[in-house]
């Protein structure tokens, strides 16, 4: 591109030539070098090389010794990662609850009255804020002795509860603060998606004598299709790499009842008392597997929709 | 419209609905409330047990400026400012050049290497955790901004590559027939026609972006360590530490740590819901 | 079956009156056509009837019921989309018998109506298909077996042929007018394609911003429009209005040179400014001075039309058949019979009679 | 005579908090005038980050000297060859007389990786206007404890404070009630691995432990708090003492504690039979072995372990702990004081680290965890300590 | 300026062919038309010539020039899209400039160019504005006028009408017209609307599956075409087929009762299949028994078409003219000069003269 301002004796062979002949397969070459190789270098190796470090004993400071399967044995025989991996599986189904949720809330605001814009922006709040003052706030609003919900529990009469002290709750508990703003994420998604609905199907179903819930069920949600996939693979997404709420709010405890695959794999390689790497990146394999289930249903449909056009 | 529009429903369905909204929203957003709240009570409300009632003076000022002036916080901030800004340039700037090659040429295994960008971005990051942080130690960048900065760029150049690469595709492709046509090279294509088009793709995810990044507290904690380097997410628990149970206090530097992208989300909302929708993935 | 019948329908938008108080009747059976410029009001006053809009002022009865303040679903009209409005997750089957299931009906009799539908659109073999598996004109013919299916008092059409290519519209026409001549219920159907209009309505109803213009058969519109608008509005292409003035009980237009024409009507006042309507299959050229020039001749096989102009902004479309040889750029005159021409008053724009 | 000591000195720190971080500024300022021209470089980095960062430097830059715990807290980097021998330093008779105290606690393998530059005792903090008001006094054994504690909890008053969200506090108390029910040699053996989780001593610390959790001992809900979020108990006075290191004092005191308020007791005795035995953490200097001017370093060492320096450093406006070096005298300070006399002469057990420093990190996490469960669910004994020596015999 | 010829051109798409190796001669200032049902190959090929789809096989040449393997910016062409393909964030006055612009010429040269063109499209008062404030005739006006800035040798129009309502696609047509009589330059210009073609076009290419079915003017195309496929897709409306049989040197057709035709043309054997063109302009009717019966007449004012079905699945459009008042449903007789109809053989559907 550069050497067209220059005279040049060799115009015919190699040299500008051979780049004016094959532009087109070096301009997209020359585009995806750069995101391509950072993307190689941070993710795609990083992914590689996790796999190939489950299969060895190491601190992160000595040599790797190759243990073979000796993690993923161990794993197998891992209470906590059994409990992890519940865990784990109690916030997909339950995170799962942020769609309707959001659904909901979207129903009750998708309506055109003054300042409507702004509330729906004010609904959306709780998305924009970071993870870690989320968990502070529920962390108060759960405290045993201040927190408002045990003064409100209080003022019914229903004696205090530990929320995030009590092995039994504390996971339902750090869910709830992360379903805050992940059904405002799904309800962002919803109202756009219902602002896509078409009108015109809308009346033909009340010409059709279709009203409230059964409009709902058999016209809209159909149409919300889109909007209800996106909302999955986000929610799902999000489920998986739950990690800042357990560690702001309960930090895996009370006694490793709230660790989540991505929080155990964490404590056991790089947190204050963890020196297993390989133990770790095992973990995260396992992590990865379940996500990739997730990954391929999602390439799948996008590869399908590639090929609908 | 669904549900039913209000405006055609009697009026007391409308000012019941119209009555409704407010109290949802204080209800939905009541933590939010509290907190706010908190940061302006005197330390006493604490002390003396009235963590839920009004405050007993308005004390902002001093603890806004106790955040501000006797902690690490603004250094927090500053870090922040410096991690986000560089990365959401870098990101968007390396992804409009791969979602160029992956929206515009056919060639063989583009959908492949589309996939891969996207595949990578839906990873749980927690698989790269380890290698990465091996990288930017080999790299001699632990512990710096930069290698946080560079972790996520690469990283998010998966989710903006998906992005860009649809919007580019959205864009009618006569445009890039037409100047080629007139005998524009191609770089100059990208530069002089797609790029002032995806204006608004650059807009949405530079916002987008830009939340992802400054609530991002994993990669903080895992690559960075100490007020030096550290974003405000993770100085904020610090910042916890240093003030204990001044709940005043720590009210106070979660608000300031959340502000930005609050004041980011309404300035730039269109932008924002428009990212949303049309990446609809982080 | 019965027909519809408005009055002093008014509709407004917040301070905005879009329909003005409209008195209509359409009798039981009937194909009605409304017509009219975009943004006159037709879709609205559709809607009206539909019940999809709210009617701000007046009655709508069918046949004898009020039903302005009456749901939609329970007025017994069904309604065909422009956009055909398919549920797009449903089958053939499932959309065409969508209404009746939500108004609880047992399935077999669905089954039924809907192959009785499918059978009359000849749509038997695309029932399980989804509408996306549909060319355009199977789509607006699944929408039309969803009204039928309902068996509704009044069809109403909203352009329902304005998404399908050329050749297919006139198939789909064809169709629709079989259609009704089968089932005879009555028919509303707005359009602003005026073949459309010329060839399905039994009655025409031309509107004009909120207004009705004039209502009456196609032919009756064509041969004895009452103003300027609907003179212009109907018949392809369309008529040609040449500026003139009254001057000795005649009219004078300098496009025609100095030849009067001969005008059997109430003319105004001396002086005053007439339009002088002609249809482009009434004119005729031939060579000769004249302010007007052949600028460009298309030539479509069985009819050529020939554009003139003056050389300002006026322009004359003429209806040929025979293949004569005037090469383009020449001078012509215009040819006609006085009596096919039309007066209109230069002011008001109402035809003089 | 040091004069030729040259070239950059780097030293990072671990001294963070505003009064450490001053300490460590002098002594590396003092260090600099003795040795005019040798520069020196010091990092001080926030002390819970340098846990996890320590990893990162030893390896990629490592400095010349480096702060750190002692015993088995230091086990990984030694293991891996990233701490330097410092037998000859001990070997010198400066050092070897006066720091014979903690050479168990730096010795691995037989030699000794590194030197301390203070530690500080553990005990019960409490109130004391509180015991007066009840009229109780400091007890001696063990059914003093418990018979104190009844009194006070009989007039509303929760016998201790204790906030276990991340663990260690759990592990001060077994530590205590594991050396006094079974001696300092015992609780070793335990942390070594040489001694089964599922033994029947073991299970006799826990039923003392037990004996506390069931009379309601401790304050509800210790399970979602830091150390620092339970002082407020102790404070207000919902609580009326504390085990705790003596770092605790500082905010105690500023918090509004006064002197008469505030008062300090050694853990008793519960076996008569066993001797009193001690926490009583050490912080460290240890030499990179990747150091480059490893000289200077080793100079940098002899200064800090200096009786006169120690006194210096740990006195009342310094640190505010322990010196090491017997030859050092102890500030005036009223707790400072007590624990002074307890550690030099009220110990003859023995000294041990604490808990997550005499056992390896993966035992002390896993452990940890099951003293918190523990004292919220005692029932799940069994299982606990079924799981420890599962986790003991993959670990040693 | 240059003509176009092509040579054996092949596309091929993997494996498969949509271009049959077409040979194709387009002299020096020609307006040339492609046509043909959709998916034919006609925007393939205009795009091969344009060197945005690789040529698959045999040569392309303008002028003298082999351009096959060249970039399309260098083959001296310009292109007019169907969706326009303005640049939206430039004003009118940059993109006409934009191609001159990049390829290095001075400014004051684009300015004249622009201007010029401006001039010769009537829109010097639309330089300074963006894309999406003009309507959409003013757009591909713009879209022209990029086209001819860079002084091209050839023109290629996709479909360059068919985004525009009824009436403006008139008028561009026109202005098209005009165009080309203005610069002269070689035209080649995609369309499936025929009366475009008709009225456009020195030459018409009428394309079926990537094959040529017949070359040449439009009269010609009308009056004299090869074989059925192009004498159904030439004329509108479209020439009605009649299946008849060879018996006794005439044919037979059922449609038309007992009376059979006598053809002078060379027919094929005895009893074989012909078809039997005839234009709806050439038919008229007269009520008589016959297998025919009217089915639907309508009416445009000047024109009517009569639908007559036999009620099996045949259809025939017959135009009349005058308003006879034969009633819908009556059965009617179909009358021409036999010298009107055109004959096709059964089997391999070509033009028997
Ligand atoms: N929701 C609305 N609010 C305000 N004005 C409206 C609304 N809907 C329609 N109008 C106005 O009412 C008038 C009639 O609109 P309508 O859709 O009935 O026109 P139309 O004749 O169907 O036009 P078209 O041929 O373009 O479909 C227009 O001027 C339009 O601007
Ligand atoms: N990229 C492609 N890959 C495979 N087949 C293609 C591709 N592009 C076009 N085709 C096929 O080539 C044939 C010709 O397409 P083309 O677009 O030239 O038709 P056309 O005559 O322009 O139709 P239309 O009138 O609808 O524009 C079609 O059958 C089409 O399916
Ligand atoms: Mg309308
Ligand atoms: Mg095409």
């Amino acid at each position: 591109m550069t050497t067209a301002t220059l005279p040049d004796t060799h115009a015919d062979e190699g040299g500008p030539g051979w780049i004016r002949r094959n532009r087109m397969t070096l301009a997209p070459l020359l585009f995806l070098l750069p995101g391509a190789i950072f993307f190689i270098a941070y993710v795609i190796l990083p992914i590689l090389q996790s796999f190939q470090i489950s299969f060895f004993r190491w601190d992160g400071l000595g040599e790797p010794e190759f243990v073979g399967l000796a993690n993923y044995q161990e794993l197998s025989t891992d209470r906590a990662f059994e409990v992890s991996l519940w865990n784990n599986l109690k916030w997909l189904v339950l995170y799962l609850l942020a769609i309707p949720g959001g659904l909901f809330i979207a129903l009750f605001l998708n309506q055109t009255v003054a300042g409507i814009r702004i509330y729906k922006s004010l609904f959306f709040f709780p998305f924009v804020i970071s993870q870690v003052v989320v968990g502070l706030v529920f962390t108060w609003f759960y405290d045993p002795t201040f927190g408002l919900l045990n003064t409100l529990l209080e003022g019914i009469g229903i004696s205090p509860i530990n929320v995030l002290g009590d092995p039994t709750l504390a996971t339902y508990g750090v869910i709830i603060a992360g379903l805050w703003p992940q059904i405002a994420y799904c309800m962002i998604l919803y109202l756009t998606g219902l602002n896509a609905v078409d009108p015109e199907q809308i009346e033909a179903a009340r010409l059709d004598g279709a009203k409230g819930l059964r409009m709902l069920w058999h016209v809209i949600l159909p149409q919300l299709r889109p909007a209800t996939f996106i909302a999955f693979v986000v929610t799902i997404i999000g489920a998986l790499r739950s990690f800042d709420l357990i560690s702001i709010m309960t930090n895996g405890g009370p006694f490793g009842s709230t660790r989540v695959l991505s929080f155990y794999m964490f404590e056991k390689a790089l947190s204050e008392y963890g020196f297993r790497m390989g133990y770790g990146a095992a973990i995260a394999v396992v992590l990865f597997l379940i996500m990739l289930v997730f990954i391929a249903y999602f390439l799948w449909s996008m590869w399908r929709q590639e090929r609908g056009h | 419209m669904f549900p039913r529009p209000i405006e055609t429903q009697p009026r007391a369905t409308q000012i019941t609905y119209q009555s409704l909204i407010p109290v949802a929203l204080l209800l939905w957003l009541a933590p939010l409330i509290a907190v706010a709240i908190f940061s302006i009570k005197p330390d006493t409300d604490f002390t003396s047990g009235n963590y839920w009632g009004w405050p007993a003076e308005f004390e902002g000022f001093a603890n806004y400026g106790k955040v501000f002036f006797e902690s690490d916080m603004p250094r927090y901030l500053m870090n922040s400012v410096l991690i986000t800004v560089p990365t959401v340039i870098g990101a968007v700037a390396l992804s409009a050049m791969t979602g160029f090659a992956l929206g515009v040429y056919k060639f063989r295994g583009n959908l492949w290497i589309f996939f891969m960008f996207v595949a990578g971005n839906f990873v749980p990051f927690q698989i790269l955790m380890v290698p990465v942080r091996d990288l930017t130690l080999d790299l001699g960048l632990y512990n710096t901004k930069t290698g946080l900065v560079l972790f996520h760029i690469a990283f998010q150049t998966g989710f903006c590559t998906l992005f860009m690469r649809n919007f580019i595709r959205a864009l009618p492709f006569e445009l890039i027939e037409a100047a080629r046509v007139e005998g524009v090279a191609e770089w100059r294509i990208f530069w002089f026609i797609v790029l002032p088009l995806m204006k608004p793709a650059i807009a949405a995810l530079s916002v987008l972006v830009f939340t992802f990044i400054w609530n991002d507290y994993f990669w903080a904690v895992v690559l960075t360590q100490g007020a030096e380097s550290q974003p405000v997410t993770a100085g904020i628990t610090s910042f916890n530490a240093q003030y204990r149970a001044a709940y005043h206090l720590m009210s106070a530097g979660s608000i300031v740590a959340a502000l930005p992208p609050v004041a980011m989300f309404f300035l730039m909302q269109r932008h924002f819901i428009a990212g949303l929708t049309l990446g609809a993935v982080k | 079956m019965s027909g519809v019948t408005l009055e002093k329908a008014v509709k407004k938008y917040g301070e905005v009156q879009v329909i003005h108080g409209l008195d209509l009747e359409i009798a039981e059976g009937e194909f009605c056509v409304f017509v009219g410029p975009s943004g006159c009001g037709k879709s609205t006053l559709l809607r009206m009837i539909a019940g999809l809009e709210e009617t701000s002022g007046g009655k709508i009865h069918i046949g004898a019921r009020d039903v302005t303040r009456v749901d939609p679903s329970d007025r017994g009209v069904a309604m065909v989309f422009q956009t055909y409005a398919l549920y797009p997750h449903m089958t053939v089957e499932e959309n065409m018998g969508f209404g009746l299931r939500m108004t609880g009906h047992p399935k077999a009799e669905i089954r039924e109506k809907v192959s009785e539908a499918a059978r009359i659109l000849k749509l038997e073999d695309y029932l399980k298909r989804k509408p996306k598996a549909l060319s355009g004109g199977q789509r607006q013919r699944v929408a039309i077996g969803r009204a039928i299916v309902r068996g509704p008092e009044v069809f109403l059409f909203d352009e329902p042929l304005s998404n399908l290519d050329a050749e297919l519209r006139v198939d789909m026409r064809v169709e629709i007018a079989r259609l009704h001549k089968e089932i005879g219920a009555t028919m509303i159907y707005v359009t602003h394609d005026q073949v459309e209009a010329m060839t399905l309505a039994d009655k025409i109803v031309v509107l004009r911003a909120g207004h009705i213009e004039q209502v009456g058969s196609p032919m009756h519109l064509y041969n004895d429009p009452d103003n300027r608008f609907v003179a212009g509005f109907i018949g392809s292409p369309s008529m040609n209005f040449l500026e003139g003035t009254v001057s000795g009980g005649k009219v004078h237009c300098p496009l025609l040179g100095e030849t009067a024409i001969d005008a059997h009507v109430a003319l105004p006042s001396e002086g005053s400014r007439v339009l002088v309507g002609l249809r482009p299959q009434v004119l005729s050229v031939e060579e000769g001075p004249s302010p007007l020039k052949l600028d460009i001749r298309e030539r479509l096989g069985g009819v050529a039309y020939d554009y003139l102009v003056d050389g300002k902004d006026a322009r004359i479309v003429v209806e040929t058949r025979a293949d004569e040889e005037i090469p383009e750029g020449t001078e012509v005159r215009l040819v006609f019979d006085p009596a096919d021409a039309m007066f209109f008053d230069g002011e008001t724009e109402a035809r003089l009679r | 005579q040091d004069s030729e000591l040259s070239g950059t000195l780097t030293i990072f720190s671990d001294m963070s908090n505003p009064a450490p971080r001053a300490v460590m500024e002098d002594m590396a300022a003092r260090f600099g005038e003795m040795h005019p021209d040798l520069e020196i470089e010091l990092t001080i980095i926030d002390r819970e980050a340098y846990k996890t960062q320590i990893r990162n430097f030893l390896t990629a830059n490592p400095p010349d000297v480096a702060n750190w715990y002692a015993a088995n807290r230091m086990a990984p980097y030694v293991d891996a060859g990233l701490f330097e021998d410092v037998s000859d330093l001990w070997a010198e008779p400066e050092i070897a007389d006066n720091l014979a105290s903690t050479k168990g606690a730096l010795t691995l393998d037989g030699k000794q990786w590194g030197v301390p530059y203070t530690y500080y005792q553990w005990g019960v903090y409490y109130r004391e206007d509180i015991y007066e008001e009840l009229g109780l006094e400091e007890p001696q054994d063990w059914e003093t404890f418990k018979s104190n504690c009844q009194t006070m909890l009989d007039s509303g008053v929760k016998c201790f404070t204790v906030g276990t969200k991340f663990l260690w506090t759990a592990a001060g108390w077994f530590d205590y009630l594991n050396m006094r029910t079974n001696g300092y040699d015992f609780h070793m053996q335990l942390t070594q691995g040489e001694v089964e989780w599922t033994d029947e001593r073991v299970r006799q610390t826990f039923a003392n432990w037990r004996e506390l959790i069931d009379m309601g001992a401790f304050i509800d809900n210790h399970q979602s708090y830091s150390w620092q979020e339970a002082l407020p108990f102790m404070v207000n006075g919902e609580a009326a003492a504390y085990l705790m290191g003596n770092f605790a004092v500082a905010p105690m005191r500023e918090a509004g504690l006064s002197d008469d308020q505030l008062d300090f007791y050694q853990f008793p005795a519960i076996n008569p039979d066993v001797e009193l035995a001690e926490d009583a953490p050490t912080d460290t200097f240890h030499i990179p072995s990747g150091a480059e001017n490893k000289e200077a370093a080793r100079e940098f060492l002899r200064f800090v372990v200096s009786a006169e320096n120690q006194t210096q450093i740990n006195s009342g406006d310094g640190l505010g702990q322990l010196p090491v070096n017997s030859q050092s005298s102890v500030d005036d300070d009223e707790m400072l004081n007590q624990g002074f006399e307890m550690l030099s002469s009220n110990a003859p057990g023995g000294i041990a680290q604490f808990f997550d420093r005499d056992a390896p990190a993966e035992m002390a996490s896993v452990a940890m965890e099951g003293f918190q469960e523990f004292m919220v669910f005692p029932d799940n004994l069994e299982d606990i300590l079924g799981r420890l020596e599962q986790a003991r015999q993959r670990i040693y």
